[in-house]
């Protein structure tokens, strides 16, 4: 299973099929408010879950199972993939989801519906087309073996055609229309969104618990920002469930008795991209210096108290297949080898412990998004890490901005930064050519936060991406972050995880094993 | 917020000694004296006319004054917004796309066309008090919806905390007020010191403490209980707490000074008890001054309500507004801004009017 | 003590305050921390005593700003001509409309959060209120009995301004001064509660309350020394203020 | 409640009163209002009836003040009052002892701060925060006052014992209708449902001879002139029909006519039955009403007998200084302080001649020079008055309006004309709002007239702009009411005097500025350095010794803050600010009304002293007729903004021609007849 522990009391699903308490409402306390209920960011993702299905499904076992699509296969030019549809299953306003409907959500990912959706895909399909009701095959421009696993990422829930084409963005945002187990009943904004159960729902995935309709009425997804609130809202009664564990609370609502889900996020862990592009980290020396003068496993110890992992590798975390420990193992604590690179790059121990060189400080720009992308615990984090590197004779400042200044796009740019962190989840190392891709004039790469062009490296990943012989490929996946380690492009700090907390009168809450998202259909309230 | 003093307890514009008097020569003035030079004759044409537009002049005046000053407030918040750093453009697209990353010329130039942003500021500027006075507070670019209907989805939350906590200020100030002052000098100093320590409060760090305690540890009220009138108690209990001691220290000095004052002597000489006296004369008094102030105190507690609805997940204008002013989100910023300055000219109207009836001398 | 704190850091508390033990965090107060221990095992004793002189600092600015403004509006408006003095009546009025936090909010959101910024945000915002207290001031002083006396003496009016009107109207300020330290650091903390604060890993009293609140449960004492020590410095403040006013009003 | 109260306190045991006396039987009719019955049915109608019937009640008192014939129904026996303050003790009333009987008035006169409102406020358990009260014997009727709880003071108060307070214009709460007050104190005893108390606190009011009651039950105090409020207040204290009450100065800061009617009602109370302690510094009300008079000074009483024998024959020489301290038409040209202020006047006088004669003689620069001031003769009070002198101010047809409530307009001035010649007390009375003070503040150049003219020293005063006023300026001063709220509060004495110093040389604005060195070293005054006036030959610091010593006061007054001298001394610092400049006119707008009479006498003699020798023409305001006629060369009646007439003393009091002053007069007679009458030997008393 891809990274997918349970700690605690952990529980398969009941028996299917009893019908012991259909109905109620479970309430869910979630951390942050997306802007849309569909679209490319995790949070999102995490929400058009429960309204919206998608083709297939990934498993415990990291395998794709049969949701939508009874049934794929690749060509033997593994440049054709045809997709067979399951007969009924309908869209909340009634529309069929049929051959069409696929072809129609492919197209609207292609044309930047859904940015996530976009770079997963857009590289390679060429384009998709309905053979009859319920075949769909799409043509690629290259061989992309992890096609339909990249499919299980929530950001392909199909919504219904009709909706897309008709209703304003606006209304697609705030209600999209799928054909998943809830639709969006409400949403009040600042507060909560509402999802009601569809009562003739009956194709759900293959690893779900149960089949048929959702087992509870309604679920109101809150959201409470702090964590104080969320886990006193948990302890209280008030909600049956929440996201997003602080690491000194883990050990206490374990024994209070709560069952509680961890799930390692693959894709890019919360690493360290040093802005190559500009200022003392376009010197490799420097960056090296900078990663050798961390003890960030210490610090990831004392903050994460066992329950945040420690992440050496920059590119991927532990749980991404094809991951290397070999990168990982880089740049281990040593303020020796640290002051000796920045000694060999010229900066010198100035007056008051900074490095100068040039007249110029050694100072490092390290913004974060705060209860964004960085929650308390990584905040703590950060604040270690700024100590261990001033120690050296670097002079951090930490530059914590709010979420919906990251909305906005604060502190995106090669101007804007030293050093950033950030995390990227996905599926499977394929992130490697979301993140590293060059950014170029004529094809911009927002998300290489390294600005870092190196073609070699993206042929790399290329490579990787097309290699249809699964070994090849993860070899050449290490290949590619083992030569990011080296450059010290990107470092490792620790794990992202998707932690949930549940009461005792819940049962069957599952995380979806692609992001790691929680599963309402299968969830129950017992008394 | 601040004006810790009592000095200033004078309603905006009313009575202003300074003013009043500044205002008196002219009107009535030299010119109506020079005419004629017998003065006792009887009052005619100008002098008439000079008694009509005063009698009629309170409002319109009063009603000038309040659009100036939401004109005002308008106008510093378009200039505020215009200056914030970063493209308004480039916010637009990553809020519409979800990113967070720097755009290049071309995507932005379709957005800036959409928005007339590529309009000079002053025209920019004109086309939105044009839309202010049609009623149109325009769309967010966060949320892509009418401004007016976001404010209105979170104005009654908002409104029921600073209500709730403007009440609860009062209660609890005068029956604080009303027991300690004028007692012996060490309870007068303890009293005053507990006013000055509440209205010292940091508000969110009240509310954290509250919050843990009733609600984490005692459990009496819920933690996050959404809109229900049990979940206003500690939001509205962390605004009115400080409020309470701001409040409590204008109106002790107030009446205090009531309480000396003959009246006072006179009342319980007639049998009254000292509470009685307290509560049907001293109070009346003493109730100006924090009347005054509550007009001030109804809009801080929307900086209040910014903090305490973080503090405790609530929903409301507070929210709204920081994280539209994080993500420039301009129209919705301005619309709040407009909407809290004209809440406080109407608050201070009615404050006035509430003045009046408490101290029918106002009326002059 | 708080100025002890605020120049000589050291004396009061030796240790950095920044430097990590990670083997004790989040450590209830005891002999070895009195205040207790962060989480990431930093002594808050430390942190607070080394706090003090940023945060009296922004205290300080914030006062100095708010008032100077404070001071030039309300001259404007009770000592000048029928236009400034009009047109600097309005502004205080529509300053004072908008709520503190807010004139604050706008500031910082313009000008980037950064200790500078903070000083001015909360400076400007709180001006407007102490203008008007300001005006106040000056309007009675304007219309006492003892400007009328020197008036009846023949006195210039500059002068009359100079020698009765500005003093005796200003005086107070040394004790409004005084208070409004100690409201400038809870807004100053205010703002740092919502992020806008001075950047970690500053002890910033507010900065270190902001940063306490997300182990509330586990570590309270992150969350209430911070905040006890930032409202008995305001109480402080606020009762010093008002001591000097009343000395200061009663002539000795 | 109402009903057992009284039972209880119409005297039947004879317990409390003192042994074996013989109590004299209950007042006929009880008391006045006849509350006694069953309360709400029973109105105050009957109380001006009631009054009727009483003169009996009166006469069963122990006439020709022998008390202790009967019981009384108050007996304070060495009574003392005293404050503790920072744990330490300080005794205000040092034993005073004194029984009051039914129908009788015990008046209690004496200095201001003597003691006499802790007394009164004492005798209805309310002597003020941290007192402590000891006595031989306290009681009412048959309460112990001094073991008396809370709960029975609340039951006595305005029920057994009506209390009018001192300050009359300030005692109603002025938020509410004065009407409601009056219910108040009959809701408070459980006085009938709310619509029977409305009614009865008309009649009340009609009881206290109020005018059209029912539109004044609806006003609130601010609405009332200060008789009708001190009126009101009377309604409500006497509103349950209390056998004592306690009228603390009721007629001080009143009109003479509304005094005499306050008097009035107190004589009808009186008549009933009632008992009366009667607070006053005011000599001619005392002889008026009291049988009774306890004469105080430090808290201790120094003399203590029937009213006509304190007055007629003082044994005590302070009670003689404080009768011999009341001006009147009668007392004028006459010194009205004195005893040891005797001696401080004389000083004042030699080191006036003394100072008059160390200065430089001065010329009066822009006017024809009417002469050296002491070539001047002597202009006294008792001069020719219709000397054709200098006319040094000059005022015609002023008129002033002003815009009031809701836009009304209102004329505080209404065509006044004077003149005032070199060395004359041009005297202004009238009623509060007459407008006086809008003349004065016009003619002083503070408030601009809507029309006419005001000429000084011949220029055309009110016509100049108030840059060329300035050179001016320093040739008319003015002495106010308050004159603590008129000096800068951070000043010194010495700098304030040495301020107003600064602008006598200006015969031009910019002189004064060769500042002669601050020689005045040791003064205390910090600030000398701020002085620009140094005269050539006496240094500042000696100019201001010599003005203090003009006006009586001592040296070591130059380094204090106004604010820690003493009511008395403020005005005299005050009016050394103003002579300081050496002016032309005086301006004295209610200079001394607000001081003890004592006081008063002394700043009226130091006046009639600097006049004398000075010479300096006076413009003096005020509403006290006694002062006025005490003082003043000419007279001027203002009413309404008009001057109705004008004339000397002799012409407007003695032969009064516009009603309104023929009231004003009126009243004025009534009360000293009865003070001569009380100061005439007992024997000749006309009741
Ligand atoms: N509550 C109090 N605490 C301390 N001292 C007091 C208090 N009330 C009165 N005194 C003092 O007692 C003295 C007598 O005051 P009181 O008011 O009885 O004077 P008075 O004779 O009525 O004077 P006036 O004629 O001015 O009314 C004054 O020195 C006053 O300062
Ligand atoms: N600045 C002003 N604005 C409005 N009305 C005024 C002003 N000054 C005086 N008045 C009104 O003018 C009238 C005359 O006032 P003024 O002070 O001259 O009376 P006065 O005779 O001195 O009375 P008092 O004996 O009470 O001092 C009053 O009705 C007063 O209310
Ligand atoms: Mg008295
Ligand atoms: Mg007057």
């Amino acid at each position: 299973a891809p990274g997918t522990e349970l700690a605690a009391a952990s529980r398969p699903g009941t028996g299917p099929g009893s019908a012991d308490s259909a109905g109620g409402t479970l309430v869910y306390g979630h951390q942050q408010e997306p802007p849309c209920v569909h679209g490319g960011w995790i949070e999102q993702g995490y929400l058009s879950h429960q309204v919206l299905d998608a083709l297939v499904s990934l498993d415990e076992d990291g395998q794709v199972v049969p949701w939508l699509a009874t049934d794929w296969h690749e060509s033997a030019d593994h440049l054709t993939w045809t997709f067979t549809l399951q007969e009924g299953p309908t869209f909340s306003d009634g529309t069929p989801v049929d051959a069409q409907a696929v072809v129609d959500n492919i197209d609207y990912w292609l044309a930047g519906g859904n940015g996530t959706a976009q770079v997963w895909i857009g590289p390679y399909v060429d384009s998709a087309r309905a053979l009859d009701a319920t075949t769909v095959e799409v043509a690629l421009s290259q061989p992309y073996p992890r096609f339909a696993e990249n499919l299980t990422q929530p950001y392909f829930g199909l919504q219904s055609p009709a909706a897309l084409a008709e209703r304003t963005a606006e209304e697609n945002c705030r209600q999209p229309i799928g054909s998943g187990p809830f639709t969006v009943a409400a949403w009040n904004r600042g507060q909560n969104i509402v999802l009601d159960r569809r009562d003739d729902y009956d194709w759900a995935p293959a690893n779900a618990a149960v089949q048929g309709p959702a087992r509870v009425a309604r679920v109101d997804w809150r959201f409470i920002t702090d964590p104080t609130a969320r886990t006193a809202a948990l302890r209280s009664g008030e909600v049956d469930a929440i996201y997003d564990i602080q690491a000194f609370e883990w050990s206490a609502l374990e024994s209070e008795g709560y069952e509680l889900h961890r799930y390692v996020t693959p894709g890019r862990p919360q690493q360290l991209s040093f802005n190559t592009s500009r200022g003392p980290f376009a010197d490799e020396r420097v960056r090296q210096a900078f990663a050798y003068s961390l003890d960030r496993e210490s610090v990831v110890e004392a903050v994460g108290r066992g329950v945040i992992p420690y992440e050496g590798n920059g590119p991927v975390s532990r749980s991404t297949p094809a991951y290397s420990e070999e990168a990982a193992a880089r740049y281990s604590y040593d303020p020796e080898r640290a002051r000796e690179l920045l000694d060999d790059a010229g900066w010198e121990v100035g007056a008051d412990g900074v490095r100068v060189k040039d007249g110029a400080r050694l100072h490092i720009d390290f913004p974060y998004a705060i209860n964004r992308t960085i929650n308390q615990d990584g905040a703590a984090i950060i604040q270690g890490l700024q100590q261990y590197a001033e120690e050296v004779g670097f002079e951090v400042e930490l530059i914590p901005f709010p979420p919906s200044a990251a909305a906005a796009g604060a502190y995106s740019g090669p101007e804007d930064y030293d050093v950033s962190i950030g995390y990227w989840t996905s599926v499977n190392a394929g992130i490697l050519l979301v993140n590293w891709r060059q950014n170029l004039p004529d094809s911009p790469n927002p998300s290489n936060s390294a600005f870092y062009n190196d073609p070699a490296l993206e042929a790399t990943i290329r490579e990787a991406n097309s290699a249809v012989d699964p070994d090849g490929q993860d070899a050449l996946y290490r290949q590619a972050q083992e030569y990011i380690a080296d450059r010290a492009l990107s470092i490792g700090v620790y794990d992202r995880l998707s932690t949930l907390a549940v009461g005792p009168h819940v049962d069957g809450i599952r995380q979806e094993n692609s992001q790691g998202g929680p599963v309402f259909h299968d969830a129950h309230l017992v008394d | 917020m601040t004006p810790t003093s009592s000095t200033d307890t004078h309603p905006a514009g009313t009575t202003d000694p300074g003013r009043r008097r500044g205002a008196l020569p002219d009107g009535t003035g030299p010119a109506a004296g020079r005419l004629g030079s017998r003065p006792s004759r009887p009052r005619t044409g100008p002098a008439r006319l000079v008694t009509w537009t005063r009698r009629l002049g309170r409002w319109p005046g009063r009603l000038a004054a309040a659009l100036l000053v939401m004109w005002g407030a308008v106008t510093v918040a378009f200039l505020a917004q215009l200056a914030q750093p970063g493209d308004r453009a480039a916010v637009i697209l990553n809020l519409r796309t979800g990113q967070t990353q720097e755009r290049t010329p071309a995507e932005l130039a379709p957005v800036n066309a959409e928005y007339g942003f590529d309009a000079p500021p002053f025209e920019q500027y004109l086309s939105y008090l044009g839309g202010l006075l049609r009623g149109d507070l325009g769309v967010s670019y966060q949320q892509h919806r009418p401004v007016w209907d976001m404010i209105a989805e979170q104005l009654g939350a908002t409104v029921a905390l600073s209500l709730t906590a403007l009440a609860l200020a009062w209660v609890l100030m005068v029956a604080w007020v009303a027991l300690t002052a004028g007692r012996s000098p060490r309870v007068r100093g303890l009293a005053s010191t507990v006013e000055v320590f509440a209205a010292s409060v940091p508000q969110y760090w009240l509310g954290v403490l509250l919050l843990l305690v009733f609600a984490l540890e005692l459990g009496w009220v819920p933690v996050v209980g959404g809109s229900g009138p049990a979940a206003l108690v500690l939001p509205a209990l962390t605004l009115a707490i400080p409020l309470a001691g701001f409040l409590g220290q204008a109106t002790r000095a107030e009446f205090e000074l009531a309480l000396s004052r003959p009246f006072v002597l006179s009342a319980r000489v007639r049998g009254m008890g000292d509470l009685g006296v307290r509560l049907r004369h001293v109070l009346r008094h003493a109730a100006i001054p924090p009347l005054t102030l509550s007009g001030w105190a109804l809009g801080a507690t929307v900086s209040g309500a910014v903090i305490v609805e973080s503090v405790f997940n609530r929903n409301g204008i507070g929210r709204v507004l920081v994280s539209a002013i994080e993500a420039q989100d301009l129209p919705v910023a301005t619309g709040i801004i407009v909407l809290i300055a004209a809440l406080y000219v109407l608050v201070n109207l009615a404050v006035d009017a509430l003045a009046a009836l408490i101290d029918p001398r106002l009326k002059a | 003590m708080f100025a002890l704190a605020a120049v000589a850091p050291g004396l009061l508390a030796p240790g950095s305050p920044e430097s990590l033990d990670l083997g004790a965090t989040l450590q209830a107060p005891s002999a070895a921390h009195w205040f207790g221990t962060d989480e990431l095992g930093r002594d808050l004793y430390t942190r607070v005593v080394h706090g003090t002189g940023l945060s009296l600092l922004i205290g300080l600015g914030a006062a100095a700003v708010s008032l100077t403004l404070a001071v030039l509006l309300a001259a404007a408006s009770a000592l000048t001509g029928r236009i400034l003095s009009g047109a600097a009546d309005r502004t205080i009025e529509i300053l004072f409309a908008f709520p503190t936090l807010l004139l604050a909010l706008l500031l910082i959101a313009t000008l980037g959060p950064s200790p500078l910024s903070l000083v001015l945000a909360v400076g400007v915002g709180t001006a407007p209120g102490y203008a008007r207290i300001v005006r106040g001031q000056l309007l009675s002083a304007r219309s006492s009995g003892y400007v009328e006396a020197a008036t009846g003496l023949g006195h210039r009016r500059l002068r009359v301004v100079a020698a009765h009107i500005l003093p005796n109207a200003l005086r107070p300020l040394v004790g409004i001064f005084t208070m409004s330290i100690g409201q400038s650091i809870v807004w100053a903390s205010s703002l740092a509660f919502l992020g806008l604060g001075v950047a970690p890993p500053s002890p910033e009293w507010g900065a270190l309350l902001d940063a306490g609140r997300a182990y509330l449960t586990a570590a309270g004492w992150l969350v209430v020394v911070p905040g006890l020590v930032i409202a008995v410095l305001a109480l402080a403040a606020t009762t010093l203020g008002k001591h000097i006013q009343t000395r200061l009003e009663t002539g000795r | 409640m109402t009903p057992e109260l009284l039972t209880t306190t119409t005297p039947t045991g004879g317990g409390s009163g003192p042994a074996g006396s013989v109590r004299p039987g209950p007042p006929v009719g009880g008391p006045p209002d006849g509350l006694t019955g069953t309360g709400p049915a029973r109105t105050g109608a009957e109380a001006p009836a009631g009054a009727q019937h009483s003169p009996a009640a009166a006469a069963t008192g122990a006439p020709g003040g022998a008390p202790g014939t009967g019981a009384p129904r108050l007996r304070v026996e060495n009574l003392h009052v005293g404050f503790r303050r920072d744990g330490e003790l300080r005794e205000i009333v040092h034993g005073l002892s004194f029984e009051l009987h039914p129908g009788r008035c015990v008046a209690i006169v004496g200095e201001s701060g003597s003691g006499k409102s802790v007394t009164a406020r004492t005798l209805v358990g309310l002597p003020g925060h941290g007192a402590e009260v000891r006595a031989g014997a306290l009681r009412l009727g048959d309460h112990d006052l001094l073991t008396a709880g809370e709960r029975t003071w609340q039951r006595i108060r305005g029920a057994e014992i009506g209390f009018v307070l001192q300050d009359a214009l300030v005692s109603l709460d002025p938020l509410r209708p004065v009407g409601a007050e009056i219910a108040e104190a009959l809701r408070l005893h459980g006085v009938g449902p709310r619509a029977v108390r409305a009614r009865r606190a008309v009649e009340l009011l009609a009881a206290a001879g109020v005018p059209t009651p029912e539109v004044r039950a609806r006003q609130r105090p601010g609405e009332l002139s200060g008789g009708l409020r001190q009126r009101a207040l009377i309604a409500s204290a006497i509103a349950l029909g209390p056998q004592v009450l306690i009228a603390d100065e009721p007629t001080t800061a009143l009109d003479v006519t509304v005094q005499a009617q306050v008097l009035r009602v107190f004589e009808q109370m009186k008549a009933a039955g009632e008992s009366i302690i009667l607070i006053s510094h005011d000599l001619s009300v005392v002889a008026h009403l009291a049988d009774e008079v306890l004469v105080m000074r430090g808290g201790h009483v120094v003399e203590q007998g029937p009213t006509a024998q304190v007055l007629a024959r003082p044994a005590h020489p302070y009670t003689r200084a404080l009768i011999r301290a009341v001006p009147s038409a009668a007392t004028r040209g006459r010194r009205l302080s004195a005893g040891p202020d005797e001696a401080d006047a004389a000083s004042v006088r030699a080191s006036g001649r003394a100072a008059i004669g160390a200065r430089p003689e001065r010329t009066s620069a822009p006017v024809g020079a009417p002469g050296p001031v002491g070539a001047q003769g002597p202009v006294g009070a008792q001069g020719p008055v219709g000397t054709p002198t200098e006319i040094v101010l000059e005022a015609r047809e002023l008129t002033r309006t002003f815009r009031g409530r809701r836009g009304r307009v209102h004329r505080a001035v209404d065509g006044v004309s004077f003149r005032l010649h070199r060395g004359e007390v041009l005297g202004i009375v009238g009623e509060s709002g007459s407008g006086k003070s809008t003349t004065a503040r016009i003619a002083l150049g503070l408030e601009s007239a809507d029309s006419g003219t005001v000429t000084l020293l011949g220029h055309d005063w009110s016509a100049l702009p108030e840059r060329r006023r300035r050179a001016l300026r320093s040739r008319i001063s003015v002495v106010q009411q308050d004159p603590l709220s008129s000096f800068d509060p951070r000043w010194s004495v010495e700098r304030i005097l040495r301020d107003a110093l600064s602008v006598r040389s200006s015969g031009s604005d910019s002189a004064g500025s060769n500042a002669a060195g601050s020689g005045g070293a040791g003064s205390g005054a910090a600030d000398s350095g701020a002085d620009p006036a140094g005269r050539s030959g006496a240094g500042p610091h000696a100019e201001v010794l010599r003005l203090l010593g003009l006006v009586g006061l001592a040296p070591e007054v130059a380094g204090r803050n106004p604010a820690t001298l003493s009511g008395g001394q403020r005005q005299r610092v005050s009016i050394a600010r103003a002579l300081a400049p050496e002016p032309d006119v005086l301006v004295l707008d209610e200079a001394v009304s607000a001081l003890d009479v004592s006081v008063q006498a002394q700043i009226l003699d130091l006046l009639a002293d600097l006049r004398r020798h000075l010479g300096t023409s006076c413009l003096f305001i005020s509403h006290d007729l006694g002062v006025i006629s005490h003082l003043s060369d000419r007279v001027l009646v203002m009413k309404d903004g008009r001057v109705v007439e004008s004339g000397t003393p002799e012409q407007i009091f003695d032969a009064p021609a516009h009603p309104y002053t023929r009231t004003l007069v009126e009243s004025l007679h009534t009360l000293d007849r009865s003070a001569a009458a009380a100061t005439a030997p007992a024997s000749a008393r006309p009741h």
